[in-house]
C-alpha cells in the first residue's frame, strides 16, 4: 500500500519497533496537520468575521440607529457624507447609514429564510430520491421526482414571485418564499448526487450488513457526509437570493416602501447613479460584503467537513 | 510559474474580437444627420392595443387622438374649443340641437370620403357598442340626422354645457363606416398621420399622409418608443438615440438637462394626484379624521421630495386649464398641531388603517413621505403596495377594500365621476348632485359658477386631499419647436412638432 | 557526466510546518542496467524518493540535495519544469501503482501511447501508428489492433498496467522506476507482469528501480536491495545477504513478518517485536512433503482450541447447495444487456468453529457469495442455510436475526469506516441496530476496544486519525461487538503493510479462539489462507474448481488453475531458493 | 438506444402535461382579471361583465383549459383577448430575442470563466490565483441591473461607443444588431461568469488531483500542458451541467436587463402579460419556457456522453 505522497501529514504507521509493547502506541499527535488545517481555513475565519459584522449591524439596529428609518428631513435631501450623516442622505432626506443598518435585517432575513426553505425542502427530496434510485423498483420514483425538479427549475422564479405578490400583496414575505422555492431544485440535485455517492460507499454497506435500517442510515451516515456539499450550495444560494430580492424590487415586487432593504435601496438609487453614486455604492458594498462573507464561510465549513480534506490527512 | 502562453492567447483573442465588432459597427450607426423630417419620442405607458372603444387608459388616445383619429371639434393649448372636422357649428335656440358643417374633401386613410353618414355611424356606435365607460358622455344624445353629406344635426335630450367639450375627447372620434372591423390592430382615421407599423410593447411608427385635408405636418415620419424604465428613456435621450421624452417619470433626472442642448418644458395635465380616503366606511367615514389628515400633510414637502418639485399645488379636483378652476390651496393649511388635536378628538390616535398604494413610481414615493408625516401626528398608516393595474383595480377600486390610497386621476374634467356615490371614494354626493344637474343644463355662466360651487363643497367636505397636479414634464432637444406645454386633451398632437 | 546511471546525494524533504523530515539525507546510486529494489512500508519515503527523481513531487513539497542522471548534467532538483519534462519518458520513465486511474478515461489507448512518442520526437510522425502496434505486441497485449481504439474503462487492471509499461518504455529510457506496479493486481496477473517487466527492461538494457513493500516480489526481480524505514535508508545489500543475514533489526523484522510459513511456538506469525526468534526462511528441500507438515502446525494449533472439528459429525453450521446467482442485464438508462452469471451451482458446508478459506481472483464470484451468506442478497436458485435460517426463503426479520449472528470485516480500512463518526459510535452501531440499551452498549464497546489492543482514548477520535492497521482493528471490534457466531473476513489484510498484516492476523487468530468463532476468510492471497484456514475452496468464474483441507490442496493441487495460483503466489522461501 | 429515447420522450411529454396543469391552476389564483384591467378606472360593472363575455372568461375553467391545450397541440397558443393579436408570433419573436441574448451571455461567461477558473486553479498558491477567486466571490455579489446601469453610463453616455438601449433585428442591420447586443450581454455575463469561474476552479482542482494528470506529466508534458491536453476535457462535464442550469434560469432572469435595455424578450412579455392579466398569453409563455428548459436539460444529457465515453457505451 504505497503511502500518500503528501508529506506533512502522512501518519506514522504503527511500526512499533523499538519501544512500546505489542499494543500500538497512541496515534502520532498530528502537529503538522493541525497547523495546516488552520491555514487552510483562513477563508472560514474571514467569512465568519464578515457575517458577524453584518449580523452585528442588524442586531444593533434593533437597539440603536442614528436616526429613525422613516425620519425624513427634506431640507437635507441628497447630501453626500457629513458628520451628521456619515453615509449621506437619500431623496427623502433619510439617513443612509440608518437604512443600511435596518436593511441588514431584511436582507439577512431574505437570504436566511429563502435558503432555509430551499435547504429544508430540497435536501430531503434529494436524499429520498437517491434512496429510491437505489431500490430495484424505485427507479421511476426517482425519475418522477427529478422530472418534477426540472419543471420547478423551468418555472420562472419571477412568475412565482408575481403570483405570490398578487395573492398576498407585494412585500418581503412573498418575495422570500418565491425565491426560496425557486432554489429548491438546486439543493435537491446536490443532495441527490451526494447521497448516491454515500450510499455506494463501503461504510454504508457495513451499516446495512449490521442491520441498520434505511432511514437510520440516511440520518447517521448520509446527512453528515453530504453536509459539506449542501453548505457550499447554501452559501451560493444565499448570494443569489439576496440579489433576486433586489431584482424583484426592481419590478416593484420585493420589499415595499417604507420598509428598508438593501435591494430596494439599490433599485431606487438607480436614477441618481450619475449624480449621487454613493446612494448605490453603500447598499451595493454591503450586499457584496454579506455575499462574500457567506461564500467564504461556506468554503471554510466545506473544507472543515469535506472527507477529501480528511482523507488527505489519513 | 510563468503565465501559461496558451491561456493569454485565448483571452486576448476574445477581447480583440469583441472590440472589432464594436468599432466597425459603430461607424455606420451614429451618422444620422439626414433626420430633419423624422423624430423619435419616448413614452412610458404603452398601449396594449389600438382600440380605445373597449380598452381604457391614457396610452391609446395619447397615440391616436388628433394624429390618426379626429373629432368634429378639438381643444387648443388654452382649453378653448376650436373647429376640427366640423368647419362651423350652430346651436338651436333651445340649446338642444347642434348643427355641424363638415370640412370638404376630407379622406380617411383607407381612401374613403368623410360623409355625415360616418359621423352618425360613429356616434351611434358609442352608445351601442362601446365598452369604455366614457361612452356615458354620449348618453345625452337623443338623435342624429344627416340632411346631406356635409351637415349633421345632433339633438340632445336636454341642454348641456359639457357635451361639446366632451366631443373634443376620444368619445368624439369619427370612424369610417367600413373602418371598425379590427380596431385592436388597425386604426383608420381622418388625421394627418397613419400607422405604418405597430410592434406591440415596443413602438408605433406614424407616417404623414399626403392626402390630408388640413395643412401638412412638418414631420413625415414619427416613432413613439415605449420605455418601461424611466432611467433608460433618459439615457437614450442623453445618447441621442431619441429626441424627446414626453413625460419623464423620474423628475430627479430633469435637472441634468439644465443645458442649452436641451429644453425642459413643465406644464400642466388633467391629472390630479389624489390622496383618496374611503368616505363610505372605515376610519375616514368620520369627517374629523379626514380633517386631521388634511392638516397633517405638508403638500409642498410631498411635491418636492416625491416628484422633485415639478407639478402644481391645487386645492381641489380642478386643473387650472379648466374654465371653472379656483385656487383652493388655502382651505386646508398644513398645521400638525391642529391635526394632533383632531386626531385626539376623533379618538383614532395610533389606530392602524390600511393605506393601499399602487406600485407606480409617484405613488410609492408619495406613500413614503405621507406615511412619515401622518405618523408625526399620531396617525398610523399600514402601507400595503398593490400591483397596478390588476390588484389595485380589483381590491381598492372595485371592492373598495381600503381606508386610504393615492392615485393620479388623469381623465379630463372627471370631478363628477370621481366624486359620485358608487365610485371607490364613496363620497356622499347628494349635496352636489342637484347643483351638477342644474349647471349642465344652465347657461355658460351658470355652468361655471355651479361647477365652482361643487369643487368648493368637495374640498370643504375634505373628501380627499388633493396633493398636486401631475406635471407634463417634457424634455426635448433644444432645436425642436412646437413642444406642447400643457396636456389639456387626451391627445399628444405630433403635427405641431418640427425641427428648427 | 557521472558514470553511474543515477546518483542521489543527501536527498531531504521537510514539509512546511512539520519538524520531522519525511525524507532524511537519502543517498543511493544505480549503475547502468543495474536492477535495485527499494523496500519499505507506508510512510517510509520510498515513493517520495522516486517522485523526487522524476520531479513529480506535489507542489507543497520541496526537496534538498542533488539528483543526477546519466545523460543529463546538473542537479535535477533545481531543473525547471520544462527541462524535467524533456527527460521524463525519454531518459527516465515511471510506472505507478493504480492502473485503474492512471490513464485518461476520455482518450483512446492508441492515442495515449502515440502521445509519448510525439512528445519526444524520437520516432518520425509517419511511423508512430506502426510503432504503437509494435509496443502493444511487445507487452503481449491480446489483439493489439483493436486495443489501440479501445478506451481505458474497456480494459482490465492487468491490461492497463501493460499499457503503462508500453508507454514508459516507448522511447527506450535508460532508467525505469516502478512504484508498486503489481500490488493492485491479482496474483496470477502479478506474476506475468513481473516477468514482463524483467523481460522488457533487459530488452532495452535499462536500469530498474523497483519499489515495493513485498520482500518476496523484489527477490525475484532485483539484484540489490535498499531497505528504507521512516525516511532513512537502514540497510543495503544483495538479495541473498538481506535474506540470509539481515544486519538491521528492522530488516529482520520485515523478513520475519513477511514469512507466512514461519510461526512461533504458539502458532502465531512472527511480528517486528518477536522477530528475534525468527530463524530465517527455511530453504525448501526438493521433497515438498516438509512444506505440507509445516503448514499443518499453524492450523493444528489454531484448530486445536477451536472446538469441534467437522469430523465430530454435528450438523454443519452453514450449508450451501446448488446455489446460482444470475444478474439480469439492466444497463444504465434501462437498456437491455446480456445476463451475467455471477455464481453457477455452488455446493459446500462449514462446521461450527471451522475456518474456511475462499480463494479466487477478481470476478470469481467471491463477494456475491458473501452477500448471499450475509443476507444482503438472495440466490437465484438453490438454497443456503446459516444456523437455522434458510436465506433464500427467509423473511426480513429472519434475515435481521441472521445478520446479528454473522458479521463482516471489509477490505479497505479507509472506506469501511464512516469518516464523520467517532470510533465509539462506529463500534456501537450494530448494538444500536439490535436495540441494546445505552450502558450495556458502552460496556461492550470498551470490552471490544481492549480486545483489539487499542487504548480507550481512541474511542473519542475519528477514523482519519488512525493508520490502516488500527482502522482494521476497529472494523474487527465492530464485527465482534454483537458476539456473532460466524465472522466473515472479506480480504481483511490485503490492503495492509506486511508488518501490520502479521499483527492483524495474529489478533484474528487470538479472537477466533477467545470467542469460539466460525471463520469465512476470503482472499486472493493463498499464503495468508494457508496460514489461517483449515479448509479452503478455490473459486473461478462463479464455480468452485477445488475444495478440501488446506494442506491437501496446497501439497498436491488437482486443478491446473489451483496449481498456477500456488505457483504465482510469491513466497520468501521459493524466491531465496531461486537466487541461492 | 431506442428505449432510452422512448423513455426520455415519455418523461418529456409527462412533464409538459403536468406543467400545463400547474400553470393553469396558478393563473386562477391571480386576483383581478383582464376585463377589469382593460376598463381601468372608468369601468362600470356592466361593462366589465360584457368584456368578460367577449374575452370568454365566463366559460368554466375545465372548458377553457382543454380549449387552450387543444389549440396548443395544434401549435396555436390562442389569441390574446387583451391585445386581440395571436400569441404564437409574439412568443416566437420574443423567444428569439431572449435566446440570442442569453446564449451569447452564457457563451461569453464560459469564455471568461474557463481561462480564469483554470488559471485560478493553476496559480492556487500565488496572489494572482487568490485575487481571481476573491474577484469571482465579489463578482457574484454584483446585481446585473447595477452592472447594466454602470456600463450604460460609462460606455454609452460618456464614451458613446454603444447605444444605451433598443433592439435591432439582425436582418435590419448586423452592425446595429451587434452594437445593441454588447452592453446587455456583458451585464448579464458578468455575474454568470463569476459563478461559473468558481465551478471551473473547483472542477480543475479536482481534475489536477487525478492520477492520469500525473501520468501525463510523467510522459513529458509540463504541468500546464498536461492540464490543457488532458485535464480540461474532464473538467468540462461539471461545467456543462452548471452552464445548462444557468441558461435555464436566465431565460426569465434576463427580464430586468431586457427592461433596462428595452429589449422585447420573453421575460418582459411575461411580465407585461401578467400585469394585464392576459392569462392565455402567460400560459403560452410559461409552456414555451418549460419546453425550452426541458430541451436544454436534454441537450446537457446528450452532451455529457459525447464528452465521456464511459457513459456513452452504457447508454
Amino acid at each position: 500500500m504505497s503511502e500518500m505522497p503528501t508529506g506533512a501529514n502522512s501518519p506514522r504507521d504503527d511500526v512499533a519497533l523499538d519501544v512500546s509493547a505489542a499494543t500500538a502506541s497512541a496515534p502520532e499527535p498530528a502537529t503538522g496537520r493541525r497547523r495546516s488545517r488552520l491555514r487552510l481555513n483562513s477563508s472560514m475565519i474571514i467569512g465568519a468575521c464578515l457575517v458577524v459584522l453584518i449580523l452585528g449591524l442588524a442586531l444593533v439596529s434593533f437597539v440603536w440607529t442614528p436616526y429613525g428609518p422613516s425620519e425624513i428631513d427634506p431640507v437635507a435631501r441628497l447630501r453626500a457624507g457629513s458628520p451628521a450623516h456619515p453615509f449621506g442622505t437619500d431623496r427623502f432626506g433619510r439617513d443612509t447609514l440608518t437604512w443600511v443598518m435596518y436593511g441588514a435585517r431584511i436582507t439577512l432575513m431574505v437570504g436566511v429564510v429563502a435558503v432555509g426553505i430551499a435547504l429544508l425542502i430540497g435536501t430531503p427530496i434529494g436524499i429520498v430520491s437517491a434512496i429510491f434510485a437505489k431500490q430495484p423498483w424505485g427507479m421511476w420514483i426517482d425519475a418522477v421526482i427529478m422530472r418534477a425538479n426540472d419543471i420547478l427549475l423551468a418555472f420562472p422564479a419571477l412568475l412565482l414571485a408575481i403570483i405570490f405578490a398578487a395573492v398576498y400583496s407585494p412585500g418581503t414575505g412573498p418575495a422570500m418564499v418565491a425565491v426560496g422555492i425557486a432554489a429548491i431544485p438546486g439543493f435537491a440535485r446536490v443532495a441527490r448526487s451526494g447521497t448516491l455517492q454515500v450510499l455506494g460507499s463501503e461504510y454504508v454497506r457495513a451499516a446495512r450488513a449490521s442491520n441498520r435500517r434505511i432511514p437510520a442510515i440516511a440520518v447517521v451516515h448520509v446527512l453528515p457526509n453530504i453536509a459539506g456539499m449542501v453548505i457550499v450550495q447554501a452559501s451560493v444560494a444565499f448570494a443569489i437570493s439576496v440579489l433576486a430580492e433586489a431584482g424583484l424590487s426592481f419590478l416593484g415586487l420585493g420589499t415595499q416602501a417604507p420598509v428598508p432593504s438593501w435591494g430596494r435601496m439599490l433599485q431606487e438609487s438607480q436614477q441618481f447613479l450619475s449624480t449621487h453614486p454613493e446612494l448605490a455604492l453603500w447598499p451595493g458594498l454591503f450586499i457584496a460584503l454579506a455575499v462574500l462573507g457567506f461564500n467564504l464561510l461556506g468554503d471554510g465549513l466545506r473544507d472543515r467537513f469535506d472527507p477529501k480534506m480528511d482523507a488527505r490527512g489519513a | 510559474m510563468k503565465t501559461p502562453r496558451i491561456m493569454t492567447w485565448v483571452a486576448g483573442a476574445a477581447a480583440v474580437s469583441l472590440l472589432l465588432t464594436a468599432c466597425s459597427a459603430g461607424a455606420s450607426d451614429s451618422g444620422e444627420d439626414a433626420k430633419k423630417d423624422s423624430m423619435t419620442i419616448a413614452f412610458t405607458a404603452e398601449p396594449v392595443n389600438l382600440d380605445f372603444t373597449s380598452t381604457s387608459g391614457v396610452a391609446i388616445p395619447e397615440a391616436l387622438m388628433e394624429n390618426v383619429y379626429e373629432s368634429l371639434v378639438r381643444l387648443d393649448g388654452e382649453g378653448e374649443i376650436q373647429p376640427a372636422l366640423a368647419k362651423d357649428w350652430s346651436l338651436s335656440d333651445d340649446r338642444t340641437t347642434y348643427t355641424f358643417e363638415l370640412q370638404e374633401g376630407v379622406k380617411f386613410s383607407n381612401g374613403a370620403d368623410l360623409t355625415s353618414e360616418d359621423v352618425k355611424y360613429s356616434y351611434e356606435r358609442v352608445q351601442k357598442d362601446w365598452k369604455n365607460a366614457l361612452k356615458s358622455k354620449m348618453d345625452i344624445v337623443k338623435s342624429i340626422e344627416t340632411p346631406d353629406d356635409d351637415t349633421v344635426n345632433i339633438e340632445l335630450k336636454k341642454p348641456s354645457n359639457t357635451w361639446l367639450f366632451n366631443l373634443t375627447s376620444l368619445v368624439g372620434a369619427v370612424f369610417d363606416t367600413e373602418g371598425t372591423k379590427d380596431l385592436a390592430n388597425e386604426a383608420i382615421g381622418t388625421g394627418p398621420f397613419e400607422i405604418e407599423k405597430f410592434t406591440r410593447g415596443q413602438s408605433i411608427d406614424f407616417a404623414a399622409r399626403d392626402d390630408y385635408w388640413g395643412d401638412k405636418p412638418a414631420l413625415n415620419s414619427v416613432q413613439f418608443k415605449y420605455f418601461k424604465d424611466a432611467v433608460s428613456a433618459s439615457n437614450a435621450l442623453k445618447s441621442g438615440e431619441i429626441d424627446l421624452v414626453s413625460n419623464l417619470q423620474a423628475p430627479e433626472l430633469a435637472d441634468e438637462y439644465q443645458s442649452d442642448d436641451y429644453q425642459i418644458v413643465s406644464g400642466t395635465t388633467n391629472g390630479e394626484v389624489v390622496l383618496s380616503m374611503n368616505n363610505a366606511k372605515g376610519i375616514f367615514k368620520d369627517k374629523k379624521a379626514r380633517e386631521a389628515v388634511m392638516h397633517a400633510i405638508d403638500r409642498k414637502a410631498v411635491l418636492d421630495t416625491a416628484w422633485a418639485g415639478y407639478g402644481e399645488l391645487i386645492g381641489s379636483m380642478v386643473p387650472p386649464t379648466d374654465p371653472y378652476y379656483e385656487d383652493l390651496t388655502g382651505v386646508w393649511k398644513y398645521d400638525p398641531k391642529k391635526a394632533k388635536e383632531l386626531v385626539d378628538e376623533a379618538g383614532i390616535k395610533g389606530e392602524e388603517f390600511s393605506f393601499t398604494v399602487p406600485n407606480l413610481p409617484y405613488a410609492k414615493a408619495i406613500s413614503e413621505i405621507v406615511s412619515a408625516q401622518l405618523e408625526e401626528v399620531g396617525l398610523k398608516a399600514k402601507v400595503t403596495t398593490q400591483e397596478f393595474p390588476a390588484v389595485w383595480l380589483d381590491k381598492t377600486f372595485t371592492e373598495h377594500d381600503f381606508d386610504m390610497s393615492v392615485i393620479n386621476h388623469a381623465e379630463p374634467r372627471d370631478i363628477l365621476t370621481v366624486f359620485s356615490k358608487d365610485y371607490y371614494i364613496g363620497y356622499d354626493d347628494a349635496k352636489i348632485k342637484k347643483i351638477a344637474e342644474k349647471a349642465d343644463t344652465g347657461t355658460e355662466e351658470e355652468y361655471i359658477s355651479g361647477m365652482k360651487e361643487i369643487a368648493k363643497t368637495i374640498t370643504d367636505d375634505a373628501a380627499s386631499d388633493f396633493l398636486f397636479l401631475f406635471p407634463n414634464l417634457v424634455i426635448a432637444k433644444a432645436d425642436i419647436e412646437g413642444v406642447p406645454a400643457n396636456r389639456v386633451s387626451d391627445a399628444f398632437k405630433i403635427a405641431d412638432l418640427s425641427w428648427k | 557526466m557521472p558514470e553511474n546511471l543515477l546518483e542521489v546525494r543527501n536527498l531531504t524533504i521537510t514539509p512546511a510546518g512539520a519538524e520531522v523530515p519525511v525524507l532524511d539525507d537519502v543517498s543511493l546510486s544505480l549503475a547502468p542496467g543495474e536492477r535495485v529494489g527499494l523496500i519499505g512500508e507506508s510512510g517510509s519515503g520510498k515513493s517520495l524518493t522516486a517522485l523526487s527523481v522524476m520531479g513529480l513531487l506535489p507542489e507543497e513539497l520541496h526537496a534538498q540535495g542533488t539528483v543526477s542522471l546519466q545523460g543529463h548534467g546538473g542537479n535535477l532538483l533545481e531543473a525547471n519544469e520544462k527541462t524535467l519534462a524533456g527527460l521524463r519518458s525519454d531518459i527516465v520513465s515511471m510506472v505507478f501503482q493504480e492502473p485503474m486511474s492512471a490513464l485518461n478515461p476520455l482518450m483512446r489507448i492508441g492515442d495515449q501511447i502515440a502521445e509519448v512518442l510525439r512528445i519526444h520526437g524520437r520516432v518520425p510522425r509517419a511511423q508512430i501508428p506502426g510503432r504503437v502496434r509494435e509496443l502493444l505486441a511487445e507487452v503481449h497485449m491480446p489483439d493489439p489492433d483493436s486495443a489501440r481504439f479501445a478506451y481505458p474503462h474497456q480494459m482490465s487492471g492487468g491490461q492497463r498496467q501493460r499499457v503503462m509499461l508500453a508507454i514508459a518504455l516507448a522511447n527506450s529510457p535508460r532508467l525505469l522506476i516502478c512504484d508498486e506496479p503489481t500490488t493492485a493486481l491479482d496474483v496470477t496477473v502479478q506474476r506475468r507482469m513481473l516477468d514482463l517487466i524483467a523481460e522488457r527492461v533487459a530488452a532495452v538494457e535499462a536500469g530498474l528501480l523497483f519499489i515495493t513493500h513485498d520482500l518476496a516480489v523484489v527477490a525475484g526481480v532485483c539484484d540489490r536491495v535498499i531497505v528504507m524505514y521512516r525516511g532513512r535508508i537502514v540497510e543495503t545489500g544483495t538479495v541473498t545477504e538481506i535474506f540470509t543475514a539481515p544486519r538491521h533489526e528492522y530488516t529482520r523484522g520485515l523478513l520475519a513478518s513477511s514469512d507466512l510459513e514461519a510461526t512461533d511456538d504458539r502458532g502465531r506469525l512472527f511480528t517486528l517485536k518477536t522477530a528475534l526468534d525468527y530463524a530465517g526462511p527455511r530453504v525448501p528441500t526438493r521433497d515438498s512433503s516438509t512444506d505440507a507438515n509445516r503448514a499443518t502446525d499453524a492450523n493444528r494449533a489454531a484448530d486445536g482450541q477451536g472446538g469441534a472439528a467437522s469430523a465430530t459429525g454435528s450438523a454443519p453450521l452453514i450449508e450451501v447447495s446448488d446455489v446460482t446467482r444470475v444478474f439480469k442485464g439492466r444497463g444504465l438508462f434501462g437498456r437491455r444487456r446480456s445476463d451475467v452469471t455471477a455464481l453457477g451451482s455452488i455446493d459446500f458446508s462449514v462446521a461450527a468453529g471451522e475456518r474456511l478459506g475462499i480463494v479466487g481472483e477478481s470476478g470469481s464470484g467471491k463477494s456475491t457469495l458473501l452477500n448471499i451468506l450475509s443476507g444482503l442478497d438472495r440466490p437465484t436458485t438453490g438454497h443456503v442455510r446459516v444456523g437455522d435460517i434458510r436465506v433464500e426463503a427467509a423473511s426480513s426479520t429472519a434475515l435481521r436475526a441472521l445478520r446479528e449472528n454473522l458479521q463482516i470485516v471489509f477490505q479497505d480500512p479507509f472506506a469501511s469506516l464512516d469518516p464523520r463518526m467517532r470510533v465509539a459510535d462506529i463500534i456501537a452501531e450494530p448494538l444500536v441496530a439490535a436495540g441494546v440499551d445505552k450502558d450495556e452498549r458502552s460496556a461492550r464497546v470498551e470490552e471490544m476496544i481492549a480486545a483489539v489492543d487499542l487504548d480507550a482514548q481512541s474511542l473519542r477520535r475519528y477514523p482519519h486519525q488512525f493508520s490502516g492497521g488500527q482502522r482494521q482493528r476497529i472494523s474487527i471490534a465492530r464485527a465482534l461487538v454483537t458476539r456473532p457466531q460466524i465472522l466473515v473476513a472479506d480480504e481483511p489484510v490485503s490492503a495492509l503493510d506486511v508488518s501490520v498484516r502479521a499483527q492483524v492476523l495474529n489478533l484474528l487468530a487470538d479472537l477466533l479462539e477467545d470467542y469460539a468463532l466460525t471463520l469465512l476468510f476470503v482472499s486472493h492471497d493463498l499464503g495468508v489462507v494457508k496460514h489461517l484456514c483449515s479448509q479452503v475452496i478455490v473459486m473461478k468464474d462463479g464455480q468452485i474448481v477445488e475444495s478440501g483441507a488446506t494442506e491437501d490442496i496446497y501439497a498436491n493441487p488437482q486443478e491446473g488453475y489451483t496449481r498456477r495460483l500456488i505457483a504465482a503466489t510469491p513466497s520468501l522461501a521459493d524466491a531465496l531458493a531461486a537466487t541461492g | 438506444m431506442l428505449t432510452y429515447a422512448a423513455n426520455r420522450a415519455i418523461q418529456f411529454a409527462l412533464s409538459l402535461i403536468v406543467a400545463s396543469v400547474v400553470v393553469f391552476a396558478l393563473m386562477s389564483l391571480l386576483p383581478g382579471n383582464a376585463a377589469q384591467v382593460a376598463l381601468g378606472t372608468n369601468a362600470t360593472p356592466e361593462a366589465v361583465a360584457a368584456l368578460e363575455v367577449q374575452y370568454g372568461l365566463d366559460r368554466p375553467p375545465v372548458v377553457r383549459y382543454f380549449d387552450w391545450v387543444v389549440g396548443m397541440l395544434g401549435g396555436d397558443f390562442g389569441t390574446s383577448y387583451v391585445t386581440g393579436a395571436a400569441i404564437t408570433p409574439v412568443i416566437i419573436d420574443s423567444v428569439q430575442v431572449t435566446a440570442i441574448l442569453v446564449i451569447s451571455a452564457i457563451a461569453l461567461s464560459i469564455l471568461i470563466a474557463v481561462p480564469l477558473g483554470t488559471f485560478a486553479a493553476l496559480e492556487q498558491r500565488s496572489w494572482i490565483g487568490v485575487t481571481i477567486s476573491a474577484a469571482s466571490q465579489v463578482g457574484i455579489a454584483v446585481p446585473n441591473f447595477l452592472a447594466a446601469i454602470i456600463l450604460v453610463i460609462v460606455f454609452s453616455l460618456t464614451l458613446g461607443w454603444f447605444p444605451s438601449q433598443g433592439w435591432m433585428a439582425p436582418i435590419e442591420g448586423v452592425g446595429g444588431f451587434l452594437l445593441r447586443l454588447v452592453l446587455p450581454v456583458v451585464s448579464l455575463a458578468l455575474v454568470q461568469a463569476a459563478i461559473l469561474t468558481r465551478y471551473v476552479r473547483s472542477a480543475v482542482l479536482d481534475v489536477m488531483r487525478e492520477d492520469f494528470i500525473r501520468t501525463a506529466r510523467a510522459k513529458g508534458l509540463t504541468r500546464t500542458k498536461a492540464l490543457f491536453v488532458h485535464g480540461l476535457r474532464n473538467a468540462a462535464i461539471p461545467v456543462i451541467t452548471v452552464a445548462g442550469v444557468q441558461l435555464a434560469t436566465l431565460l426569465v432572469g434576463a427580464v430586468i436587463i431586457e427592461q433596462i435595455f428595452v429589449l422585447p424578450g420573453i421575460g418582459s412579455e411575461l411580465v407585461r402579460a401578467v400585469a394585464n392579466r392576459d392569462l392565455i398569453a402567460v400560459q403560452g409563455i410559461v409552456m414555451v419556457l418549460v419546453l425550452l428548459v426541458l430541451i436544454i436539460n436534454l441537450i446537457v444529457d446528450i452532451l455529457v456522453p459525447v464528452v465521456d465515453p464511459r457513459i456513452r457505451n452504457a447508454a
